[in-house]
């Protein structure tokens, strides 16, 4: 398949339809809007359902749905949306159902609902930060495929400018691989025969097969999630090997640091980058890594300082943590703000980095 | 009394083939076992068994999530409409019904039921209405109609203090997208007969792809009325079934 | 290497369209590309920007882009927050017809897009596509042929009876300026353009 | 004692350890053949006692919320003489 | 002409009393502004200028909260009846409205307004119905009408693929704590002077204490609806009035 | 006024309603049932409001509606209907209205939903967690005072334990001195006269009178929760003074690691313990201090581990930091499992000193 | 040319830089006695303009989504000559 | 200074009432009072235990405790969880018309409360007043005065009849033992219960 110029929305569906997502719901909310929009197009082409749901409530509800019965399926809104699914984000991750959501989020500021599960007890989902749309492609299919071999939410984390620019990209399917069967959907034909199946966030099972309870359930889950924190860490960066200063950035501001630190290093400036692709699990070695000796961490988010405590949970002291983010936005509260501007950024950095060596 | 063997003929298997098991916490004179029995037999009596999937809410009901032999989700408290329609629209030969009580469907999920409905989802509702949130301790509900004793309305409900009750039946009936509404009971052997037959028709309306449709049935809650058990049919007659009138609602 | 192309004009022009032609017609000849737009909705007379990056790899610019090689103003209302982000000698194809005070930069090509369409065209709708052709001849940075193919591809269903039009003002663009005066691409020689 | 006859055309099983002692089969029995103990089962709970002249309509059946009865017909229906 | 300078009298002021300012963002031939007008006049002609509480949802008429002159609580979308719940059982003796679009009321927040209707809550909702999402783009809503033209409906909506609507003002005049529904609309100058007449008696109602009042708005959209702005009013005729009726729906 | 013998949800509603809070709404689950049956009952009493509210939803709607007019007013339930919440939540601490909610919740995997934000966006809620019902009663009223000097939300954060214990207690009400006037708050007098107002998470104004907008505002609200996190850490500590090894634990289950390390100090063992009565802002400090030069930090939280990272964050490796907390609750879910017993957390204590030593 | 005499009973005020055009107005004026510009406003928009014989029923006003319209009545009716 | 009391018993039994009793009388008598009721709904035949714990300061004791200085068990049927968490001298009274086994504990009073509510009282419901009437007179944690004052302030309205068989009770159990056998409070000295 050759390149086609494609917004990020648009790229992000057909990547999704090509892992085999079969099921979307959504209530339109911008930047989101255009997702639903193309899931509403592109989903009937290929025999699949895209449900226009009254509400965001009824999208994941409808997306738990279509999830128990084996489907691929997905819902998605912006952070602000999503904070109307927590219920039933926490609760679908009990029930190890394998959710993709999308968060086209107005800014960064929804870092901690993404990666500290917003809802209630002990869940996380996987969180992937694609900074462009090819990598939204990537990401997208990825999410499909983490969420059935873990059997657990994975959240694809994007924003204003992921679902608005368009890129030449090359959406083919991507094979990573077998995923377990799903042995535990329900297809209606257990009845009468004593092996129905019952699926629940509880810990139930059926009087003939018992659940695990609901500590168990939670207690497996939880298990389930250390794992995953151990095996699914992503992250990549640049400039490490003679940097002194390194800087850590996530999603589409990624890309103005990157570029900001590409420009600094033609000016002489001995900086590097690590960009967390996975928020959740977040890759603390990798950071730690890049950190290691260095004079100063800086910290670059669309937010009041989040991620920042990521940061400073795998610097754990051993170098100084600075952030150099903050909150900006343009008047639609869209998430565009000043701050998205490499010569900003660049500047930035500088100061912090001259700061440290004053100080 | 003659001595013979005689010989005998079942009429009526103790537990209905769709169920593991018929111990269960509920409360003594509860009608929702009863009401659970007409969905199950219904099921099996339609050929369903082995096509059906339920979804249930949050309420007393939920008890029967582990002992119903039937493919199950279980939903959020109000929610399982929406989870119903998710897995009618990837599994749409299949049977696909939802068990709630009045506080899941009506109080916090009535949204959802009517959407479901407006939409023509393919789906069956299966209401247990008592009138009261049951599991938390009898509380009044959006059902609960004017001088039914509750937790909250230990004197009657009061449309003055309380607000009046919704007729979510009547209500639905009056979407376009509701193909079949009823509302049956549990308060006698004739009244389960008679909540049968709906039942029966409500999914005979599924399986021929209807659109919606819903049944309700009245059931006693002695411990949220604070009425003895034997009392709960009576009582019942002359509170919720003066406003939530059995008969139906819509045909198509 | 990557090439960076500011537009900028009002509600009504044609500004996300002569982005739309660009970014297309290098996805065409095989480049990576990123578009981004942004445009004050619905209201007429409101800012109507883009920004364009074509690259010989995939893009390492970001969507907003701080220093650009080039420009395409087609009006002046919204010209100088622009301005300000482009590098010192960056190619700027202004239309002059609507800027009423020369833009004081060292490669400006002053084309008269509103007048050449209205007055020569008999199109007022075509200003942003004789812009367009001028500024591709100037550059090279795709081939006028590609930019035809490209506008064709961008116009919705309900807007191909334009398609000839638009062709014919590519084409009268094109033929405003020198071919290749401020090449985009190193080894970039001049042909007539087709 | 006086009696009188009562045609027998079923009977039902009633498992009494798991009736909750509700009291809803008892009006539900059209022949009124149906009767609390005034014993207790385990949890001590009153449960129903069968008299003769059941009819095996299974009323009790359809309205018992535990599941406790098991409802039968005789293939060839039968008189007793009871107390009246 | 003549040329002495007679006397004038002023009939109709630029801007209603209650505005701050003309000046909106909101597109060309958009019903939305008319139906504002009618508001904020009655509510100054009922002497409430100084006494009324206004509870904005989110859709495009969301603009007006910065302009609007009386006191007002931004709600999230869909969550303004309970917004004005909270708000009037603190200041009883208010003016206490809702002003919301068919997206916030019937879809996201359908189940606030029905349970607060039910609830004989003593507001009066306002509801701009132009049977789209206009803020995001024009999509169906719950309330667009069956062959309506919208963004995610071009060529027009169809029971079958999208369900069918929910027709608003009839469901809530079915709720006993309903006292006075009304559907009116800004499609001609006689409707807007109609329209104006129903959200008088609506807050007279409140005023009196008559319980939940409810007055319904049909706007045009035309971008939305993809019609030329002289069109809309006929669009609106066509399609959208013809389900959703002009009158009073309930009075008490 | 004497104690009397009250449960903790009738203790907290008394507490409350001697704050002046005029106004609940609350949907029931339990164990926050009992909290709205006490205001359903007692708020009348005293010329207040309590709707049993249909949802969750409406629940939070009320109260941001009654909290416009400048009353005091609260809503709660368990965490799993306070994530219903979560939209509002953000929202309301945008709008800068001093919501008090209660979350009684099923033993203490919220922690991350209430300390973070399970919304959208960047904000914060005081987070109060009372150990027994006379503290509770002390920070329900503190809970009001904060919420109104603030105008930020704040939690109280309780659990089964809490609201179905009773204790005699003494509820008088407590004077913490003045709060701002609430000039914000809209009574319906603004109307044409050029000066009527809007209550907005917008940062809108009104044209006459125009507000900072929604970056400003959110800059606003971010530079006060700076304010809030410097002023407001509170915790108690215990044993610190020879202390080698500190246990860290907050709310009802902090009573019992108190009571075993009571224990474990009468049979010699060095130990401490230090229990934040904030959750937020976190009192890094005291904790830190606690911390300083220890062999051991222990952290006994009845979930996977969550208030450990704000420990992490504390202690930033100056001592290692063990988990001995964990998953824990009986068959309904309600959170009161095996882990709630005085003799298993001394256990765990002493093994966990114990491992310490020998590693 | 032949003319023919108008009853001028109101007027009104337009404020055409508010106008975005849309003409709902126009068919609102029973009299007809406003008609689109054929000029256009700063933001390009035609914009309606009053011939005499207003009536001054405020139906403009009413219809206007952008306050454009100011209206007024004269305390004394006058005629005019227009024409045809 | 904390004295635990821990009760064990079945629904129906009323263990509540008993618990509700003691943390009340403490209160009266100024002492802080903890007092935590688990109960298994409304089924018959289901687990119902309660602890309580008063001090003469405010209670450092957690709600549930695992150290408690008395029981008082009114079925043997969940008695054993309960045992495992006594003090091995702790002051316990039993029902012994219910207890099969004996107890094999140091301090241990056997008080057939079912037989003397049903056959000298005959007042079946007053089982569990009857037993806490003896462990109140045995141990002194509360007065008898104080124990039927709370009694007749825990009990709802409706059920206000009860009083002064709820009292007789209360009094028969105190009259079945000798009074302060294991005094709870240092400094206690016998006397005869009121
Ligand atoms: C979001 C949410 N809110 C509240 C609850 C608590 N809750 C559990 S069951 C129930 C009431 C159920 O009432 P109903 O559906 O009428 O069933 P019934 O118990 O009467 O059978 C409630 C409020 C919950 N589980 N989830
Ligand atoms: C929870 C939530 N979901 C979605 C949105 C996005 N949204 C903003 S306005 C709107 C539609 C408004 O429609 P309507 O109320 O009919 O108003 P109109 O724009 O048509 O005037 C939507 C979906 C939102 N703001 N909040
Ligand atoms: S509380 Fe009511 S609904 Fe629930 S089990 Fe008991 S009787 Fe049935
Ligand atoms: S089957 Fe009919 S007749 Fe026989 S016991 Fe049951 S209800 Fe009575
Ligand atoms: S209906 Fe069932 S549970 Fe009730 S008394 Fe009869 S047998 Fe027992
Ligand atoms: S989109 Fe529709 S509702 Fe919104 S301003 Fe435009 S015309 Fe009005
Ligand atoms: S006031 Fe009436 S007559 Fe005069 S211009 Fe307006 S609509 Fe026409
Ligand atoms: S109705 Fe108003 S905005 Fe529309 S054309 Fe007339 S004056 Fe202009
Ligand atoms: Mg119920
Ligand atoms: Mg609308």
């Amino acid at each position: 398949m050759s390149k086609r110029l494609m917004e990020g929305s648009e790229a992000m569906v057909e990547a999704a339809i090509t892992s085999g997502c079969r099921f979307f719901a959504g209530y339109p909310m911008t930047p989101f809007t255009e997702v639903l929009e193309n899931f509403a197009k592109k989903l009937p082409e290929v025999g699949g359902v895209c449900v226009n749901a009254e509400s965001e409530l009824e999208a994941v509800g409808m997306a738990w749905g279509a999830l128990a019965t084996g489907a691929r399926a997905a819902t998605g809104s912006t952070g602000q949306g999503l904070s109307l699914m927590q219920e039933s984000f926490s609760e679908i991750t009990l029930a190890e159902l394998p959710l993709v959501a999308f968060n086209m989020a107005r800014g960064q500021g929804d870092y901690f609902q993404s990666t500290r599960g917003g809802g209630h007890g002990d869940y996380r989902h996987i969180v992937l930060a694609p900074m462009d749309i090819a990598e939204a492609v990537e990401l997208t299919q990825l999410a499909f495929h983490l969420a059935d071999t873990w059997r657990n939410p994975v959240l694809v984390q994007g924003d204003y400018l992921l679902a608005h620019t368009a890129e030449s990209v090359d959406v083919s399917p991507a094979d990573f691989g077998p995923v377990p069967d799903k042995d535990w959907a329900v297809d209606g034909s257990g009845g009468g025969s004593g092996a129905s199946k019952v699926i629940s966030p509880l810990g139930i099972g059926k009087t003939n097969t018992p659940g695990p309870g609901i500590e168990g359930q939670m207690q497996a889950v939880a298990d389930k999630l250390t794992r995953i924190a151990a095996a699914e860490p992503r992250a990549e960066s640049g400039f490490l090997d003679d940097a002194e200063h390194v800087v850590v950035a996530f999603g589409t501001p990624a890309k103005f640091v990157r570029y900001a630190v590409r420009r600094l290093r033609d000016k002489g400036l001995r900086v590097g980058y690590v960009r967390p692709i996975t928020l959740w699990p977040f890759p603390a070695d990798a950071v730690a890594a890049a950190a290691a000796g260095k004079q100063s961490v800086l910290v670059f988010e669309l937010n009041a300082g989040q991620m920042i405590d990521d940061v400073r949970l795998a610097v754990l002291g051993s170098a100084p943590v600075r952030f150099i983010g903050g909150i900006s936005t343009d008047h639609s509260g869209f998430g565009v703000g000043a701050l998205l501007d490499v010569e900003v950024i660049a500047g930035r950095i500088e100061e912090a980095v001259q700061a440290g060596v004053a100080a | 009394m003659t001595t013979d063997e005689p010989v005998l003929h079942p009429v009526g298997e103790k537990l209905p083939s769709l169920l593991q098991s018929g111990e269960h916490d509920l409360c003594p004179g509860c009608g929702e076992p009863v009401a659970i029995r007409i969905l199950l037999e219904t099921l099996a009596e339609l050929g369903l068994s082995t096509s059906t999937i339920g979804v249930v809410g949050i309420g007393c009901y939920t008890a029967f999530a582990r002992t119903l032999d039937v493919d199950l989700v279980q939903a959020l408290h109000g929610r399982a409409p929406s989870v119903a329609t998710g897995v009618k629209r990837m599994q749409p030969d299949k049977a696909v019904f939802t068990l709630q009580g009045d506080g899941d469907m009506v109080n916090e999920g009535l949204q959802e039921v009517l959407h479901t409905a407006a939409r023509g989802e393919n789906v069956t509702c299966v209401l247990l209405n008592n009138g009261v949130f049951g599991e938390t301790g009898g509380h009044m509900t959006a059902t609960s109609v004017l001088g039914q004793r509750t937790k909250t309305s230990l004197t009657g409900r009061d449309a003055e203090y309380h607000g009046y009750p919704i007729v979510i039946g009547d209500l639905l009936a009056q979407l376009e997208g509701a193909a079949y509404i009823a509302r049956g009971s549990v308060q006698n052997a004739g009244a389960v007969a008679h909540t049968k037959r709906m039942m029966r028709k409500a999914f005979e309306s599924q399986m021929a792809g209807g659109g919606f449709s819903m049944v309700e049935v009245l059931t006693m809650c002695p411990t949220g009325w604070f009425v003895p058990t034997a009392e709960g049919p009576g009582y019942m007659g002359d509170t919720l079934g003066q406003v939530h009138v059995m008969g139906e609602l819509k045909t198509r | 290497m990557e090439r960076e192309l500011l537009l900028t004009g009002i509600g009504g022009q044609g500004v996300q369209l002569a982005a739309q032609v660009v970014a297309r017609a290098a996805t065409l000849e095989g480049r990576d590309v990123m578009l981004f737009g942004v445009y004050g909705g619905v209201m007429r007379g409101g800012n109507s920007d883009a920004t364009v990056v074509v690259g010989d790899g995939p893009v390492q610019a970001p969507p907003i882009v701080s220093h650009a090689w080039s420009a395409l103003a087609l009006h002046p209302r919204y010209w100088e927050p622009l301005r300000v982000r482009l590098v010192p000698d960056a190619v700027v194809v202004v239309n002059s017809s609507l800027f009423d005070e020369p833009v004081e930069m060292p490669r400006v090509f002053e084309i008269p897009a509103t007048q050449v369409a209205t007055e020569e065209l008999g199109n007022p709708m075509a200003v942003s596509m004789v812009a367009t052709g001028a500024y591709v001849a100037l550059t090279g940075l795709v081939s006028l042929d590609s930019a035809i193919a490209a506008m064709e591809e961008s116009l919705p269903a309900y807007r191909r009876q334009h398609a000839a039009a638009n062709a014919a003002a590519l084409q009268a663009g094109a033929d405003l300026v020198d071919a290749l005066a401020a090449p985009a691409w190193p080894g970039l020689t001049a042909e007539a353009p087709a | 004692m006086s009696t009188h006859t009562v045609t027998v055309r079923g009977t039902v099983h009633i498992d009494i350890e798991m009736c909750k002692g509700c009291e809803l089969c008892i009006p539900a029995c059209r022949p009124a053949v149906l009767v609390m103990s005034t014993d207790v089962n385990e949890t001590g709970y009153r449960y129903p006692e069968l008299l003769p002249g059941c009819t095996g309509c299974r009323a009790c059946l359809d309205v018992c919320p535990d599941f406790c009865f098991e409802v039968f017909k005789y293939e060839h229906p039968f008189t007793v003489e009871v107390d009246a």
